[in-house]
C-alpha cells in the first residue's frame, strides 16, 4: 500500500507538470486548430529563465533573499518571458499561416523549434544547467504518513499545478476573453463578425499556453534538475499526448490526460519492467485511444450532413 | 441598359483576367512537358552516376534516393489519402531491422539477399496492414497520435529487446541488441554480384527512384489515386459516393509501408549496420517537412522536398555556402522590403556606414578589438574585417547581437512605416554583425538555424508547399 | 433620403489579383431599410466583408456615422455601431444562448443587463431559453438568437446576409416580419438577399450588384418594376 | 422502387424520425418538405447509410439496405447530394465526377500501376462518361472548366457538380437535399427543368427535399411533409400545400407570399 | 523596367558572392607544417553539448600545439548527431578532403563500427574521446585509438572496487539505454554475478526524466546504486530522491557522471584522471576553452577530446619533423608511438597495439559534505 501510495505521489507530480504542457496545447489546439510543436521549446527556454532568475537572486548556496522570494520571481520571470515568447512566436510563425492549410503550421512549428533549440544552444552554450537547490530546500524537508514520504518541492509541485489548472479554468469559463476564445474556436469568422479582437484573443491565448509551459519547465527544473537545449522535445510530446488522450481542445481533458499520463507512467515503472516501461506505457494508450477515440473529455465528432 | 449582364455568370467573365494574372515564368514552366522535367532530373542523376567517383557525394546520392523513398510513401499516405501517420518511419526501421536481423551474426542467419528483401519488405506490408485495422476506427489528430505511438512502441520495443528475461530462464535473451545496434550486416548479394561499392547501391536505387515515380505517378491520376484524394477531402461523402474507405485508405497506409520497410532493407544493406536512434522521430520530422516543403499530395513536391531537405543540410556544413545564403537572403530581403532601388541603395549605404560608425564609437569608448585571426571564417570575414569592429568578447557580444536583432525585428513588425525605414539598416547591421562574430564560427548550429528559419519562411511565403496547389480546407 | 449613415464612394477590393469589387457606390440613410440584391459570387457577400472590414478595400472610402472608417479594423466599426446577422447566423453552436448573447456585446465589455432586457422582451421564448445550447434550437429560435444577438451591442445599423437562406417559408416570412419590425422600431439595415421578392417588398431601397459593380439602383418600387431585372431575378 | 417501412430514429431521448413509411415508385419524384429540424435530412442519412434507425426498413427493389455500408449502398443504386454541398474542393471538376465511378470500375493498384491496357481502356471511359454528365448542364460546367479546382465554382455551380457527381455513380434512385437553396429564380427554375429532365431522359426515380414551393410545385409527382419526424401529409402538390396542419408548421399563414 | 533592374540587382549581387568563393577557393600560402583534424561529433542535436565541449577542447588542443610548434595545423568540424548514417555520410568527405590527417571522434561507440573500417582502409587515425565499448579495440580497426580506459576496464573495475573495498552486499543497477550505458552496465553486471552479489539492473530510457519512480523500487537494503549516466544532473536527482524517500542507498556514478553537477555527500564517482577539480595541467585548456565557447562548466566529454587532438596534432608535427607533411600514413605511425608525460587528464599516455590506453585505469572518489570531491582509490 505504501509502496502504490509512493508510486502514485510519483505519477500525480510528474502529471501534474505533463498537465501543465498539456494546457498550452490544448488552448492553441481550441482556438486555432493547430500543433503548437514548438511548445516543448518554449517550456526549455522557462526552464533556463527560471535557471537564470535563480542565479540571479543570490548563487545556488546561498540565497540572499528569501526562497519563498526567490521562487516567486523565478516562477514569475519565467512565465512572464515564455509568455512574451508566445506572442511573438504567434506573431511570426502562425498569423501569417492563418489561413492556409492546418499542416502548413506545423512545418512552421517545426522550424521555430529547431531556432528556438539551437539559439538556446548558441546563447545559453551547451553546458547543461543544474537547479542546485539542495542547500536551501533541503531534501528531507516534507513530510511522512507512515512508510510513504512526501517531499516539499513536490507537494509544492502539486498544489502548484493544481492552483493554475483552477485559475485556466475559471478564466476559460467565466470572462469576456475566455468566452471569446471559445468563440473563435467555434467559428472563427462569426467571432470577426461580432467585433471580436480575434488578434487579441489569440495573443492572449498563446501568453497564457506559453506561460503555463514556463511555470511548468520551473516545475521540471526543482523537481528533476538538469536544464538543457534538448530537454523540451520529450515533455512537449508528453504534453501532446496527454493532451490528446484527454481530448484535444478541452482544459478539464488536458489536466486529467496529464496526470493519467504520469501516473501510467509511474506505475509501469513501479510495477513492470523499467526496461518495458516506455512499451507498455504506449500500448496503454492506443489500448485507451481504441476504445475512447476522443479522449477522456473530447466531443464526440458529429456526424454532420 | 441592355448590357448588364445580369445572369451571366460570372466566372466565365473573369476567366480571361485570371489567365493573364499568371506570371511569365509560371506560364513557361507549365509549358515543358511533364515527362521532359522529370527527365531532366533522372538524367542529372544518370549522368552524376557516370561520371562521379566522389564516394561523399555518392553517398549523399544514395541517401538521396532512400529520401524520395521515404517521402513518395509517406505523400501517399500523407498527401493523398490524408492519414497523418506520425508512426511512419518505423516501417523504415522495421524493414532495416528486419534485414539485419537476418543478415548478421547478431541471430547467426545470413539469408540470401534475394530472400530475405522481398520477405521483410512483405513483412512490412503485413505489419502496415495490421497497424492500419485499429487506425480505422480513428480520424485526425487522433489516427495521428496513435500512429505515434505505434512508431515509438516500435522503437521502445528494440531498444529493451536487448534484455528480455522469462520467469523460467535464468539468463536473458538478447534480439535486438538494444541501444548498441547491430554492426557487421551482409551487404547486398544479387546472385553472386556483391554490391561492395557505394555506385552499386546507387544504380540500384536510380532504378527502383524511376520505376517508383512511373507507377506512383500512374496510380495517383487514375481510379485508386482518385479515392485516396477523395478520402483525403472528405471521407464520408467518399463513402457515399461508393468508395469502399475502409479498404482505401488500407491500400495507402499499406503501399506507404511497403516503399518504406524496402527502403529500410536497402538502407542496412548499405549501411551495414543499424542503430535505432536513425529510425526516431527526428528522422520522421525531417520526412515530414520534405514532402510539406515541396507541397503535400504532388510527386514532383516530394521529390523537390527530399532534394532540399538532404542536399541543403549537406551544403550548409561549408561555411562558405552558409555565407552565401545568408547574404544573398539579406539582400534580396532588403530588396523586397524596400520596392524602389533607390532606397535600397540607401539602405546598404546606411548599413555601411552603421558600421563605420560602430567602429568609431567602440573605439572612442576603449573597446579592445579581437583579434582577425580569431574571428575570421569564411570569405566574407576576409571581405568584411576591415570595416566590421568586432570587440574582444565575441561571445558575449554575440548573445546581445542576437537578442538584440530579435527585438529589433519584434519593434520592426509593429513599428510605423517612417520608423522601419530607420529600424532596417541597424536590423542589416546587427544581422551581419551577428553572423560574421558567431553564426559563421558555429557552423553546425547555424546550419541548424538556417534550416528552422527556413522552413518558418517558406511556409510563410507558401503555405501550400513549392509544388502543392493552393487548397482550401473546410473543417 | 435622410441623413446618411453609411457610405460607400468608389470601392475598390480584390481578392489576390482578382478585382472584385469595383468602384462600388453604395449609401444608407438613418433609419433607412435598404436591400442589396445579385446573383451568384457576385460580390454581394464582399461588400457585406467590405463594410465590416474584413477585407479591407484596395482603393476608395467608407464612410460611417460621420466618421471615416476605412482604416478601421471590425473591433472599431462594431463599437462604432455596426452589427451583423451572418449568412446561416452562425450561432456558437456549443454555447448556452446567454452565452451568444454576451458574445454580441463583446465590444461594449461586459454586457449591460438592460440590454438583455431589451432583447428577452423582443424575443420572450429566448428568456426560457437562455441557458439552453444554441446548437439544439430550432430555426426559427435560432434566427431570433441572431438578431438578438446582433442588438447586443446597441447597433445603429444591422447588416442581414442571406436572412432566408435554407429556411422553411414559414420561418422565412417570421423572418422578414422581424426585419420589417426591427425597422419600424427605427433600426436602419441593410439586407443582402438572393430572394429578390421578398426582400423588396419589404425595403425602401435596393442596389443590384452584377461582377462587382453596382449596375442598378433605385427605390424598392422602382427596381420591383424593372424589366431585365424581373427576367433575371425575378422568375415569373 | 425505394419503400421506407417503420424507420424511427432516436439520438438519446430525442425522436427525429417516428414510424415514417415512404414508399417511391420507379421513375416517380418525391418531395420531402417540412420545416427546419423536422427530420429531412436525417431521412436521406438513414436511406443512404450514415445513420443507422433505431428500427424500420429500407428497400431498394427487393433488397434489404439496412446494415450495409453507405458505399455498398451506393453501388446498390443510390445516390444523393448534400443540403451544405461537399464537393472534393480541391479536386478539379473533372475528377470529382470521375472519382465517383469508383464503384463501377475495376483496376486495382497494380494495373494501374504498370499501366495495363485493361486500366488505361477503363480509365478512358470514365473519363468520357464524366465528361458526357458534365455537358448535361450546358455550358456551365465545360470547356476549360474541367481542370478547374471545385473551389473555384460558384454556389450554383457546386450544387450542379454535385447533381453531375451522383449521377456518375449510375444510380436508380437519386436523392436530392435542397438543390435550389441559395439560387436566385432564374437559376432555381433551371435546376426544376433539369430534376424534370433526369428522370425523362435517365429514367430515375427522384426523393427530394426543397423549400423553394416552385421547384416543389413545378417537380413533385407527389409531396410527403414531415413534423417533428411524423408524416403529417402526403399526397398531390395542391393537397399538401393546402393542408391545415402543413400550413401551420410550415408554410405559415401568408405562404402565398412566399410563392 | 522595374523588374529589370530588380534582376539586375539580383544578378548583382549574387555576382558580388560568387566572387568572393572563387577568391577562398584559391588555397592559403601553404606553411611549413600543415593537415586538418577532422572533428565528428553530435554538434546539433539532443546532446549536443557533448559533442560541442569536445570540438571546444580539440580546438584549444590544436591552438595550443600550434603555438608551441609554431605549426599550422587546422580543424573542421563534422556535425554527426550522434547518428551513424550521419557519420558514415561524412566518413567519405573526410577521406577525400586530402588535407585530414587525423579524426578526433566520433563520440559515439556505434558510429566508430558505421565509420572505423573505411577510415582504417585510408591509413586515416580515429582518436574518439568518448567510445568506450570494449570490442572497439578487439583488433578490428586498425587506425582506432582512444585516450581513455574501456568499459571492460571501468565496470569491472566499479564493481570490484564497491564488494571489495566498500563491502556491497547487494546493488541495485540503472543502465541508461544508450550505447554508452548499456555497455558499461554490462560489464559491470557480469562482474557482479562473478563476485556473487546481488545486484538488480532497471534498465531506464535515455529519454526518462523523473527518476522517482525507479528509485521508489529500489530495495531497502541496496547499498550502492550503480549508475551509467551520460548527465550527471540525473546522477544527482536520484541522488537526492533516494534521500527523500528515505533510502539507505548511495549512488555511485560511471566516469559519466563525473561532473560538478553531481555533488551530494557521501556519493561515489569513477573518473579516468586522479582529480578532475583544479587539476593544474588542466586549468589552462580549461580557461581557454570557457573563454572559446563562453561555457560555465565542463563535463568529462571535453577534456579527453583535448588529449585525443593533442595526439593528432603532435603526430602530425612529428611526421612533418620527418619530412612527410600531411601524410596519413606517417602520422597514423606516429601516433601509435605516443608518448605523453602528462596529459591534462593528469596521467601519462601510451597506446597499446590496439588503441587503447596502457595501463588505463579508473580512480574513484567520494564527495565530502562540502561538494568536494576526495580521491580514495
Amino acid at each position: 500500500m505504501d509502496y502504490l501510495g509512493q508510486q502514485l505521489i510519483n505519477g500525480l507530480t510528474l502529471g501534474g507538470v505533463y498537465a501543465l504542457i498539456a494546457l498550452g496545447y490544448t488552448l492553441v489546439y481550441g482556438v486555432l486548430q493547430i500543433l503548437n510543436f514548438a511548445h516543448g521549446d518554449v517550456y526549455m527556454i522557462g526552464a533556463f529563465l527560471g535557471f537564470f532568475a535563480m542565479t540571479w537572486l543570490g548563487g545556488p548556496l546561498a540565497p540572499t533573499v528569501p526562497v519563498a522570494l526567490m521562487l516567486l520571481v523565478m516562477f514569475l520571470i519565467a512565465m512572464m518571458g515564455t509568455g512574451l515568447l508566445g506572442i511573438v512566436i504567434e506573431r511570426f510563425a502562425y498569423r501569417p499561416l492563418r489561413n492556409s492549410t492546418r499542416i502548413a503550421p506545423l512545418i512552421s512549428a517545426l522550424g521555430v523549434s529547431i531556432l528556438l533549440q539551437n539559439g538556446a544552444l548558441l546563447i545559453f552554450s551547451p553546458s547543461i544547467r543544474s537547479y542546485d537547490t539542495s542547500s536551501y530546500i533541503p531534501s528531507t524537508l516534507g513530510f511522512s504518513v507512515g512508510e510513504l514520504t512526501i517531499d516539499s518541492v513536490r507537494l509544492g509541485v502539486l498544489v502548484l499545478s493544481a492552483v493554475l489548472m483552477i485559475l485556466l479554468t475559471k478564466w476559460v469559463n467565466g470572462t469576456q476573453v475566455g468566452r471569446a476564445m471559445r468563440a473563435i474556436a467555434y467559428d472563427k469568422d462569426a467571432a470577426v463578425m461580432m467585433g471580436i479582437d480575434v488578434d487579441r484573443v489569440i495573443r492572449w491565448t498563446f501568453f497564457v499556453g506559453a506561460a503555463l509551459a514556463g511555470a511548468a519547465g520551473v516545475m521540471n527544473g526543482l523537481l528533476l534538475r538538469g536544464v538543457s537545449s534538448g530537454m523540451g522535445l520529450i515533455p512537449g510530446l508528453k504534453g501532446f499526448t496527454a493532451a490528446v488522450i484527454g481530448g484535444i481542445g478541452s482544459v478539464p481533458g488536458a489536466m486529467l490526460g496529464g496526470l493519467l499520463l504520469g501516473v501510467i507512467e509511474s506505475l509501469a515503472q513501479g510495477y513492470l519492467s523499467t526496461n518495458f516501461a516506455d512499451t507498455i506505457t504506449f500500448i496503454l494508450l492506443i489500448t485507451f485511444m481504441l476504445f475512447r477515440p476522443n479522449g477522456i473529455l473530447g466531443r464526440p465528432m458529429m456526424v454532420k450532413v | 441598359m441592355s448590357n448588364l449582364g445580369i445572369g451571366t455568370d460570372e466566372w466565365v467573365a473573369q476567366h480571361e483576367e485570371r489567365l493573364a494574372s499568371q506570371s511569365p515564368l509560371k506560364k513557361l514552366f507549365a509549358r515543358i512537358p511533364l515527362w521532359a522535367k522529370w527527365g531532366s532530373f533522372f538524367l542529372i542523376a544518370f549522368l552524376f552516376g557516370m561520371l562521379s567517383d566522389n564516394q561523399y557525394l555518392l553517398r549523399v546520392g544514395v541517401n538521396l534516393a532512400l529520401f524520395i523513398m521515404l517521402s513518395y510513401g509517406l505523400n501517399i499516405v500523407v498527401g493523398y489519402a490524408g492519414i497523418l501517420d506520425l508512426g511512419y518511419v518505423a516501417f523504415y526501421g522495421f524493414g532495416a531491422y528486419g534485414y539485419a536481423l537476418l543478415s548478421s551474426e547478431q541471430l547467426g542467419q545470413h539469408w540470401p539477399t534475394y530472400v530475405t528483401v522481398p520477405f521483410i519488405t512483405i513483412l512490412t506490408a503485413i505489419l502496415g496492414y495490421l497497424i492500419s485495422l485499429p487506425s480505422r476506427r480513428l480520424f485526425g489528430d487522433y489516427l495521428a497520435i496513435v500512429t505515434l505511438f505505434f512508431g515509438q512502441v516500435f522503437v521502445q520495443l528494440v531498444l529493451a529487446s536487448d534484455n528480455i528475461t522469462f520467469p523460467w530462464a535464468d539468463d536473458y535473451v538478447d534480439i535486438t541488441a538494444g541501444s548498441n545496434g547491430i554492426p557487421g550486416l551482409d551487404t547486398f548479394n544479387l546472385f553472386g554480384y556483391i554490391f561492395d561499392d557505394i555506385k552499386d547501391y546507387y544504380w540500384l536505387l536510380m532504378v527502383i527512384v524511376l520505376v517508383l515515380t512511373v507507377a506512383i505517378h500512374r496510380v495517383s491520376a487514375t481510379r485508386i489515386g482518385r479515392a485516396w484524394r477523395t478520402v483525403r477531402e472528405d471521407a464520408l461523402v467518399s463513402e457515399v459516393m461508393g468508395v469502399s474507405v475502409k479498404r482505401v485508405k488500407t491500400l495507402a497506409f499499406v503501399a506507404g509501408a511497403t516503399i518504406a520497410g524496402f527502403a529500410g532493407t536497402i538502407f542496412a544493406g548499405m549501411q551495414t549496420s543499424v542503430f535505432i536512434n536513425g529510425f526516431d522521430l527526428p528522422l520522421m520530422v525531417m520526412i515530414y517537412a520534405a514532402i510539406i516543403l515541396g507541397g503535400s499530395g504532388s510527386l514532383a513536391g516530394a521529390l523537390i522536398g527530399a532534394i532540399i531537405m538532404t542536399i541543403l543540410p549537406e551544403l550548409l556544413r561549408v561555411p562558405n555556402y552558409g555565407a552565401i545564403l545568408f547574404f544573398v537572403a539579406l539582400l534580396l530581403t532588403f530588396f523586397v522590403l524596400s520596392k524602389k532601388f533607390s532606397r535600397f541603395l540607401i539602405y546598404v549605404v546606411s548599413i555601411i556606414l552603421i558600421g563605420f560608425a560602430f567602429q568609431l564609437a567602440m573605439k572612442a569608448i576603449g573597446v579592445t578589438q579581437a583579434n582577425a585571426e580569431d574571428w575570421v571564417v569564411g570569405f566574407t570575414g576576409d571581405l568584411l574585417k576591415n570595416w566590421l569592429f568586432v570587440p574582444e568578447n565575441r561571445i558575449l557580444w554575440g548573445n546581445f547581437a542576437f537578442i538584440l536583432l530579435l527585438s529589433l525585428i519584434a519593434f520592426f513588425s509593429i513599428a510605423k512605416p517612417i520608423w522601419k525605414h530607420v529600424l532596417l539598416p541597424f536590423i542589416g547591421f546587427t544581422a551581419i554583425f551577428l553572423w560574421e562574430v558567431r553564426l559563421i564560427a558555429d557552423v553546425s548550429t547555424t546550419r541548424q538555424l538556417i534550416i528552422g528559419a527556413m522552413l518558418v519562411v517558406l511556409m510563410i511565403l507558401r503555405p501550400q508547399g513549392l509544388f502543392g496547389q493552393t487548397r482550401v480546407e473546410i473543417l | 433620403m435622410s441623413e446618411s449613415l453609411l457610405k460607400m464612394e468608389n470601392v475598390d477590393t480584390f481578392y489576390g489579383s482578382i478585382h472584385i469589387l469595383q468602384k462600388v457606390n453604395l449609401e444608407v440613410g438613418v433609419g433607412e431599410l435598404v436591400c442589396l440584391l445579385g446573383g451568384n459570387a457576385c460580390g454581394k457577400s464582399t461588400t457585406l466583408k467590405t463594410i465590416l472590414g474584413i477585407v479591407k478595400p484596395k482603393a476608395g472610402t467608407i464612410t460611417f456615422a460621420g466618421e471615416d472608417v476605412t482604416k478601421v479594423g471590425t473591433p472599431g466599426r462594431v463599437k462604432l455601431g455596426m452589427a451583423v446577422v451572418p449568412e446561416n447566423r452562425r450561432l456558437f453552436a456549443p454555447m448556452t444562448v446567454l452565452e451568444n448573447l454576451k458574445l454580441g456585446a463583446y465590444v461594449r465589455g461586459e454586457a449591460d443587463p438592460a440590454d438583455l432586457e431589451r432583447v428577452f422582451e423582443l424575443f420572450p421564448k429566448l428568456r426560457d431559453r437562455q441557458s439552453q445550447l444554441a446548437g439544439t434550437l430550432s430555426g426559427g429560435e435560432q434566427q431570433m438568437v441572431a438578431v438578438g444577438r446582433a442588438l447586443m451591442s446597441r447597433p445603429k445599423l444591422i447588416l442581414m446576409d442571406e436572412p432566408s437562406m435554407g429556411l422553411a417559408p414559414k420561418f422565412v416570412e417570421q423572418s422578414f416580419e422581424m426585419i420589417s419590425n426591427l425597422h419600424k422600431s427605427g433600426v436602419s439595415m441593410l439586407v443582402v438577399e438572393q430572394n429578390a421578392n421578398m426582400a423588396l417588398a419589404i425595403a425602401d431601397r435596393g442596389y443590384v450588384l452584377q461582377t462587382g459593380r453596382v449596375v442598378l439602383t433605385g427605390s424598392a418600387k422602382e427596381l420591383s418594376g424593372h424589366e431585365e431585372l424581373r427576367k433575371a431575378y425575378l422568375g415569373r | 422502387m425505394l419503400k421506407l417501412s417503420n424507420i424511427s430514429m432516436e439520438f438519446g431521448a430525442l425522436k427525429t424520425l417516428n414510424d415514417l413509411s415512404i414508399e417511391l415508385k420507379e421513375k416517380e419524384i418525391v418531395s420531402v418538405i417540412g420545416p427546419n429540424g423536422a427530420g429531412k435530412t436525417t431521412l436521406f442519412n438513414v436511406i443512404t447509410g450514415l445513420y443507422k434507425p433505431t428500427s424500420g426498413s429500407v428497400k431498394l427493389g427487393s433488397q434489404e439496405m439496412l446494415g450495409l455500408s453507405p458505399a455498398e449502398i451506393n453501388r446498390a443504386g443510390i445516390a444523393r447530394t448534400f443540403q451544405n454541398v461537399r464537393l472534393f474542393l480541391n479536386m478539379s471538376v473533372l475528377e470529382n465526377v470521375m472519382s465517383a465511378t469508383f464503384g463501377r470500375t475495376r483496376s486495382g493498384l497494380f494495373s494501374s500501376a504498370l499501366g495495363l491496357k485493361r486500366s488505361r481502356k477503363e480509365e478512358a471511359e470514365v473519363k468520357e462518361k464524366a465528361q458526357e454528365l458534365l455537358k448535361f448542364f450546358g455550358t456551365r460546367l465545360t470547356g476549360y472548366r474541367w481542370d478547374q479546382p471545385a473551389f473555384s465554382l460558384s454556389y450554383a455551380n457546386r450544387r450542379r457538380l454535385e447533381i453531375a457527381r451522383a449521377l456518375a455513380t449510375d444510380p436508380k434512385v437519386l436523392l436530392l437535399d435542397e438543390p435550389a437553396a441559395g439560387m436566385n429564380p432564374k437559376e432555381t427554375q433551371e435546376i426544376t427543368e433539369i430534376v424534370g429532365s433526369l428522370r425523362a431522359e435517365r429514367g430515375l426515380t427522384i426523393l427530394i427535399i426543397e423549400h423553394d414551393m416552385h421547384v416543389v410545385e413545378g417537380v413533385s409527382d407527389r409531396v410527403v411533409a414531415l413534423d417533428y419526424g411524423v408524416k403529417i401529409a402526403e399526397g398531390d402538390f395542391d393537397h399538401v400545400a393546402t393542408h391545415p396542419d402543413v400550413v401551420e408548421a410550415y408554410l405559415g399563414k401568408g405562404s402565398t407570399a412566399t410563392k | 523596367m522595374k523588374l529589370f533592374s530588380k534582376l539586375s540587382a539580383i544578378v548583382a549581387s549574387s555576382a558580388l558572392a560568387l566572387t568572393g568563393l572563387v577568391a577562398i577557393a584559391t588555397p592559403a600560402k601553404a606553411a611549413d607544417c600543415t593537415g586538418t583534424v577532422a572533428i565528428m561529433a553530435p554538434l546539433t542535436g539532443g546532446v549536443a553539448f557533448i559533442g560541442k565541449e569536445q570540438s571546444g577542447f580539440a580546438q584549444v588542443a590544436i591552438a595550443d600545439v600550434n603555438a608551441k610548434n609554431g605549426s599550422k595545423i587546422e580543424f573542421k568540424e563534422y556535425d554527426t548527431q550522434l547518428d551513424a548514417a550521419q557519420a558514415a555520410t561524412q566518413a567519405p568527405n573526410i577521406v577525400a578532403n586530402k588535407s585530414v590527417i587525423g579524426v578526433v571522434g566520433p563520440a559515439g561507440s556505434q558510429e566508430v563500427l558505421a565509420v572505423g573500417g573505411l577510415f582504417g582502409a585510408n591509413d586515416i587515425a580515429v582518436v574518439s574521446p568518448s567510445a568506450t565499448r570494449t570490442n572497439l579495440t578487439a583488433g578490428t580497426y586498425p587506425s582506432f585509438f582512444r585516450p581513455i580506459p574501456n568499459d571492460g576496464l571501468q565496470g569491472p573495475g566499479n564493481a570490484r572496487y564497491m564488494v571489495q573495498t566498500l563491502k556491497a552486499k547487494e546493488v541495485a543497477v540503472i543502465e541508461e539505454k544508450t550505447a554508452y550505458g548499456t555497455g558499461l552496465a554490462k560489464e559491470f553486471l557480469a562482474e557482479m554475478k562473478k563476485l556473487k552479489v546481488k545486484a538488480t539492473n532497471f534498465a531506464v530510457n535515455e529519454k526518462n526524466a523523473d527518476y522517482a519512480a525507479v528509485v521508489t523500487r529500489i530495495s531497502k537494503t541496496a547499498d550502492f546504486v550503480f549508475v551509467t549516466f551520460q548527465d550527471a544532473a540525473k546522477s544527482q536527482q536520484v541522488a537526492q530522491e533516494l534521500i527523500k524517500q528515505k533510502k539507505k542507498a548511495v549512488v555511485f556514478g560511471s566516469d559519466g557522471s563525473d561532473q560538478p553537477t553531481f555533488k551530494t555527500p557521501g556519493t561515489y564517482v569513477s573518473g579516468f584522471a586522479p582529480d578532475v577539480s583544479g587539476l593544474a595541467v588542466a586549468a589552462s585548456a580549461v580557461a581557454a576553452y570557457k573563454a572559446k565557447t563562453g561555457a560555465t562548466s565542463i563535463t568529462t566529454f571535453g577534456p579527453p577530446a583535448y588529449v585525443a587532438a593533442q595526439v593528432i596534432a603532435e603526430a602530425a608535427v612529428r611526421a612533418c619533423a620527418a619530412g612527410k607533411t600531411g601524410d596519413r600514413a606517417t602520422v597514423l605511425a606516429e601516433i601509435k608511438k605516443t608518448k605523453i608525460k602528462k596529459t591534462i587528464l593528469g596521467g601519462p599516455l601510451e597506446f597499446t597495439a590496439t588503441g587503447d590506453v596502457k595501463g588505463g585505469r579508473f580512480y574513484i572518489f567520494q564527495t565530502q559534505k562540502d561538494g568536494s570531491r576526495k580521491s580514495i582509490g
